[in-house]
């Protein structure tokens, strides 16, 4: 796949401004343009490549999530809760913990697309739609978990606003509400999202695909041609989810913190859980973005061309603000309430760095903070992308522990001491734990085989916009703004 | 050949759709008749005649006005009448039987509630309301037959209609009928 | 005669009173509850685990060192809190005040079992049925009518022995009367042998309850987080909790 | 007066002769509202020197934002009073939580409706000249144009002076 390198602005320039030149297409996707016609092609067929391993994942997740997280929540629903681990006073176990979990993994897509699209930061082009699916997908396993963790699932619809015979509706009071509230618009909007700059791509699926696959892509791309007037209401629409869907995002996340911070629970009742739990959800999702970044690259075909190692670092750069962040918002936790001296606030901190599990509190500080701060410094590091990928999971087995500790660990030791407990999850609970992870893998991978992982346009639109100019003695990068 | 027909034109298929369709609405539809008629009694009493007669409600169903349970007549109630009676028929000719042989008549309750509804005659006979108010109008049924639509909606229309807004504090909290 | 019913569910608020320092911690009152109120016995090793379903526990601490040990008992049950933690959470109305008995009410079959207010109860009062429990041969017979048997995936809580309170309500206005002082009584009350505890109406000033709350030695369990519980302890000597 | 449809194409770096191009049509008589370009990369109206184009997709928004906050209004000032029920001694309607449930519901209908609006004006009938040609989406930007039958050839000869790649008509079809 030699690319064929075609600066828009051609300029007459010496060796060695030539290879000067030459190393900033090298390190830049938006300064080293392809044909479009090639560029489509790399695409689809980096789609359309199926291999005999492939389908060996995709049959082994398919059968995994069958068994680890239907069959084991089958299970359960005819046994009872009680095949999970959860007993008084720890009464939310890890369902509660990888919802939390998965719903922050869902951050990152909106934020990566959505607020670098509004600050027009050019290194999102080529991987916002592979943020956007992991979004949509994290969406999905995490919305299970509601429904998996109700005592009755049968009857989850009660919690729908719906009018029924009683006129009895929701108690639009409790936090669990708001929650099933946030997380439907989330879902439903960053659906729409995800879809809305993939009608174009879908448009250039359709005209180089044939059969079955032509069928879906033509209904799915809505009658694309690219008109102006497509174009402006594309970007309109777009512009608006944008700006709208960031508020939504924050709000998600501070009700999913609000589940516990509305609680009378010592160690939850906080103001700061809100911001906390942002920042710790775009920290965990901004480092799955470089996870699943990492094996795109190195699993699907052409993919190097698009994902660059400039781009692991700017999201490691993003990882280490995020992690100072985050580590500035478990500072002030623990200061403020030292300083407010509530005993029984403090016994539950306390608890969580000395007590028999703390080795999950310390686990937690190891790969928040320690790992990005020794690491994330280093350009080099950030430039080599397994060790991104080895740094990126552990941040979010840091971010696992997080909310461990907040979840069962805090329920575990409240105010009575008659009732401290630990908590120990149970094999069941473990499965469907790793049933929703087998789950979003398989969906992931079934997408990937079926819709542009890459925007296509948006990065032609951006490698339109940029060239390379002549100042003095180098030649350096220029963005047209196009809008 | 192939045929160049789509699937779901040709007609066996249409068919066979048209089928599945009929017996799973068939099947909602019985489902649904079985629950809306009146269960088989081991006699089928006829309400309408010993209503005829001049039998009062509460003089079988005696518990009505002092407890939770109106209460299915025993077989002496029965036989202390049909003691005197020929049996002309059949059915008399059964009750006879059972009162011979001392035995209970196994009556299927009609009116019955799910047992998370705690209900209780008692204080809707003192608030003086009829029996036919919730269970239909008996000289014109034999057996007893199920009313229709009898859920908490229905509990709750009649409790606010029946009462002040002081009292419907009391009537429609979930105390009174759920613990 | 509804006007009648209404007019004394208007001047209801029940409340308890509970002796700490005549509390022997015979767990009668355990017993009690449980035959009174349907529960369950869910076996030595789920008991063992944390997962015993009383709705009234016996609470027991040591104080001192061995040999010299005193144990200290507090029964633990729902203190029907005025400004109640766990009902605001619960997303479907199935735990909520009753406007009636001013009592917490659990509504087992509205009950989808997000078990948020187990969570959110500073007392640990609520239990919740992990499993549908099997009641074995012969205390299936001693099953109460007055009571729903719950499913699993439900929760459930003290009720101040609601179903007392119905009853007894019916009782006083079908004998056109209101209702008195000692009418009603729940399970453990009734059953303990030394009488520390006390049931009765808070709104009655006279009532024997509202006498001891103005006790000397009265304090309420965690009343610094604004619960109003309804429960009231009574203990001498040292000061205690509250 | 007679027209034909037709289409030309310029390659993805030929956008100064694609704004010539323009330009050349309108010498000959053709309006704006005869032209439709058609591209594969967002080439915004100015770049073109084309008149802006409109979209109600905004306004549309705006709709349905306000349906989600009145939905919002019902359920946190309505439906509570339809079965009163107290819990944790809360006023029955409190303002505090409804802002939550008005923010998200707001949003859900501003969301929804952004993309409804853009579902419906794609299906609703365009005006211009229509047609489509495969290259487009190889970034080939395409020129559609109702030519009067009479200026035809002269028109095409002047637009292929310019670099033009005039499609035969039988390729312009519907996507």
């Amino acid at each position: 796949m030699a690319a064929d390198v075609k600066p828009f602005i051609g300029s007459k320039a010496s060796p060695h401004q030539e290879s000067e030149a030459e190393e900033l297409r090298k390190e830049h996707l938006m300064l080293d343009p392809m044909p479009r016609d090639e560029m489509n092609q790399m695409v689809m067929e980096a789609m359309t490549t199926t291999t005999r391993k492939w389908w060996a994942w995709v049959i082994g997740l398919g059968l995994a999530v069958a068994v680890l997280l239907f069959g084991a929540w089958g299970y359960m629903i005819a046994t009872g809760m009680g095949v999970a681990g959860i007993r008084r006073p720890v009464f939310w176990g890890i369902f509660i913990v990888t919802f939390v979990f998965w719903i922050g993994i869902s951050h990152a897509g909106t934020f990566v697309s959505a607020i670098l699209r509004v600050f027009k930061a050019e290194f999102r082009r080529p991987f916002t739609r592979a943020a956007e699916l992991m979004t949509t997908f994290g969406l999905a396993a995490g919305a299970l978990y509601p429904l998996i963790h109700l005592g009755r699932v049968w009857v989850f619809y009660w919690m729908v606003p719906y009018p029924n015979a009683r006129w009895l509706w929701p108690n639009f009071r409790s936090a669990l509400v708001w929650d099933f509230l946030a997380i439907t618009t989330y879902l439903l909007s960053s659906t729409i999202y995800l879809f809305l700059p993939l009608i174009p791509d879908m448009a250039m699926a359709r005209d180089r695909s044939s059969g079955w696959r032509h069928f879906i892509y033509k209904l799915l791309a809505l009658g694309w041609r690219g008109t102006e007037a497509e174009w402006f209401r594309l970007r309109k629409a777009i512009s608006i989810f944008a700006y709208a869907i960031i508020p939504v995002m924050f709000s998600v996340h501070t009700i999913v913190s609000w589940d516990f911070a509305v609680s009378t629970v010592s160690g939850w009742q906080s103001s700061i859980f809100g911001p906390y739990f942002i920042i710790g959800a775009i920290l965990s999702g901004v480092s799955a973005v470089v996870t699943i970044l990492y094996i795109l690259r190195s699993t699907m075909k052409n993919m190097d061309y698009f994902i660059r190692k400039e781009h692991f670092d700017a999201l490691g750069k993003l990882i280490l603000v995020f992690s100072m962040a985050w580590a500035y918002f478990f500072f002030n936790e623990y200061i403020l309430s030292w300083y407010g001296g509530d005993a029984a606030v403090k016994q539950v901190l306390t608890l969580h760095a000395t007590g028999p599990s703390a080795w999950v509190w310390y686990t937690m500080l190891i790969c928040n903070v320690a790992i990005p701060w020794l690491f994330l410094w280093n350009k080099k590091v950030r430039r080599t992308p397994w060790l991104m990928f080895i740094i990126t999971l552990l941040v979010n087995v840091g971010m696992y522990a997080e909310r461990y500790t907040i979840i069962p660990l805090t329920l575990g030791h409240q105010r009575n001491p008659f009732d401290w407990g630990i908590y120990n999850p149970t094999i069941i609970e473990v499965s469907i734990a790793l049933g929703t992870l087998c789950l979003f893998i398989f969906l992931y991978l079934i997408a990937s085989r079926f819709i542009p992982l890459v925007p296509v346009w948006e990065v032609q639109e951006g490698q339109m916009s940029h060239t390379l100019r002549k100042v003095g003695k180098t030649e350096i990068p220029s963005v047209t703004e196009l809008e | 050949m192939k045929s160049s027909i789509p699937l779901w034109q040709r007609s066996s298929v249409r068919i066979v759709g048209a089928l599945v369709l009929l017996i799973i609405m068939g099947g909602a539809v019985g489902g649904i008749y079985y629950t809306q008629i009146p269960p088989e009694q081991p006699i089928p009493f006829p309400h309408n005649f010993h209503i005829g007669v001049g039998a009062q409600c509460s003089y079988c169903h005696t518990g009505a006005a002092t407890g939770p349970n109106a209460g299915l007549p025993t077989t002496d109630k029965c036989w202390g009448c049909h003691q005197q009676i020929e049996p002309r028929n059949d059915n008399l000719k059964l009750v006879a039987s059972y009162g011979a042989e001392g035995k209970q008549i196994p009556w299927v309750p009609v009116a019955i509630q799910p047992d998370f509804v705690v209900f209780s005659h008692q204080p809707h006979i003192n608030a003086e309301l009829t029996c036919e108010t919730c269970h239909g109008d008996l000289t014109q049924m034999t057996v007893a037959e199920p009313q229709k639509g009898q859920n908490m909606g229905w509990c709750l229309d009649c409790h606010q209609k029946m009462s002040t807004p002081e009292e419907f504090v009391l009537l429609s909290d979930c105390a009174t009928c759920h613990y | 005669m509804t006007e009648l019913l209404a007019k004394e569910a208007h001047d209801e608020k029940w409340g308890m009173v509970i002796d700490l320092d005549i509390c022997s911690g015979c767990q009668a009152c355990v017993t009690a509850c449980s035959m009174e109120n349907n529960i369950p016995f869910v076996g030595e090793d789920e008991m063992a685990y944390g997962r015993g379903m009383q709705w009234m526990r016996i609470r027991r601490y040591w104080e001192g060192e061995y040999p010299e040990v005193t144990p200290d008992y507090q029964p633990m049950l729902c203190q029907q809190c005025g400004s109640a933690p766990c009902e605001p959470v619960c997303p479907v109305f199935a735990t909520l005040h009753s406007e009636v008995e001013k009592i917490n009410l659990q509504v087992y079959n509205r009950c989808i079992g997000t078990r948020y207010c187990a969570n959110n109860c500073p007392y640990h009062a609520r239990t919740f049925n992990w499993f549908d429990y099997e009641i074995p041969a012969p205390m299936n017979s001693y099953l109460n009518p007055d009571v729903t048997v719950r499913r699993r995936g439900v929760m459930e809580k003290c009720t101040f022995c609601v179903q007392r309170i119905v009853k007894g309500r019916q009782q006083a206005s079908a004998e056109g009367r209101e209702i008195e002082d000692g009418d009603i009584t729940p399970a453990c009350a009734q059953a303990c042998p030394t009488d520390a505890i006390t049931f009765g109406n808070l709104s009655d000033p006279e009532s024997r309850v509202s006498k001891m709350v103005r006790s000397d030695r009265a304090y309420k369990e965690l009343e610094n987080l604004g619960t109003e519980p309804r429960v009231t302890y009574l203990k001498g000597g040292k000061s205690y909790g509250g | 007066m007679e027209t034909n449809v037709r289409m030309i194409l310029f390659k993805e770096d030929q956008i100064d002769q694609a704004s010539d191009a323009i330009e050349t049509l309108h010498h000959h008589g053709i309006s704006d509202k005869d032209i439709s370009v058609i591209s594969g990369v967002p080439f915004s109206e100015k770049i073109l020197g084309r008149p802006m184009s409109w979209t109600r997709v905004p306004q549309i928004a705006v709709a349905g934002a306000l349906f989600g906050f009145i939905i919002a209004m019902l359920l946190n000032f309505l439906v509570p009073n339809l079965y009163k029920l107290s819990v944790g001694g809360m006023p029955l309607t409190p303002i505090p939580t409804s802002i939550v449930v008005t923010f998200e519901l707001t949003m859900l209908g501003l969301l929804i409706s952004t993309f409804l609006g853009v579902f419906i004006e794609m299906l609703s009938p365009s005006f211009g000249p229509k047609g489509y040609h495969p290259k487009i989406s190889d970034g080939y930007i395409g020129i559609l144009f109702n030519c009067p039958t009479h200026a035809d050839e002269d028109t095409c000869f002047e637009l292929q002076d310019l670099g033009a790649e005039i499609v035969d008509l039988a390729e312009v079809k519907q996507p």
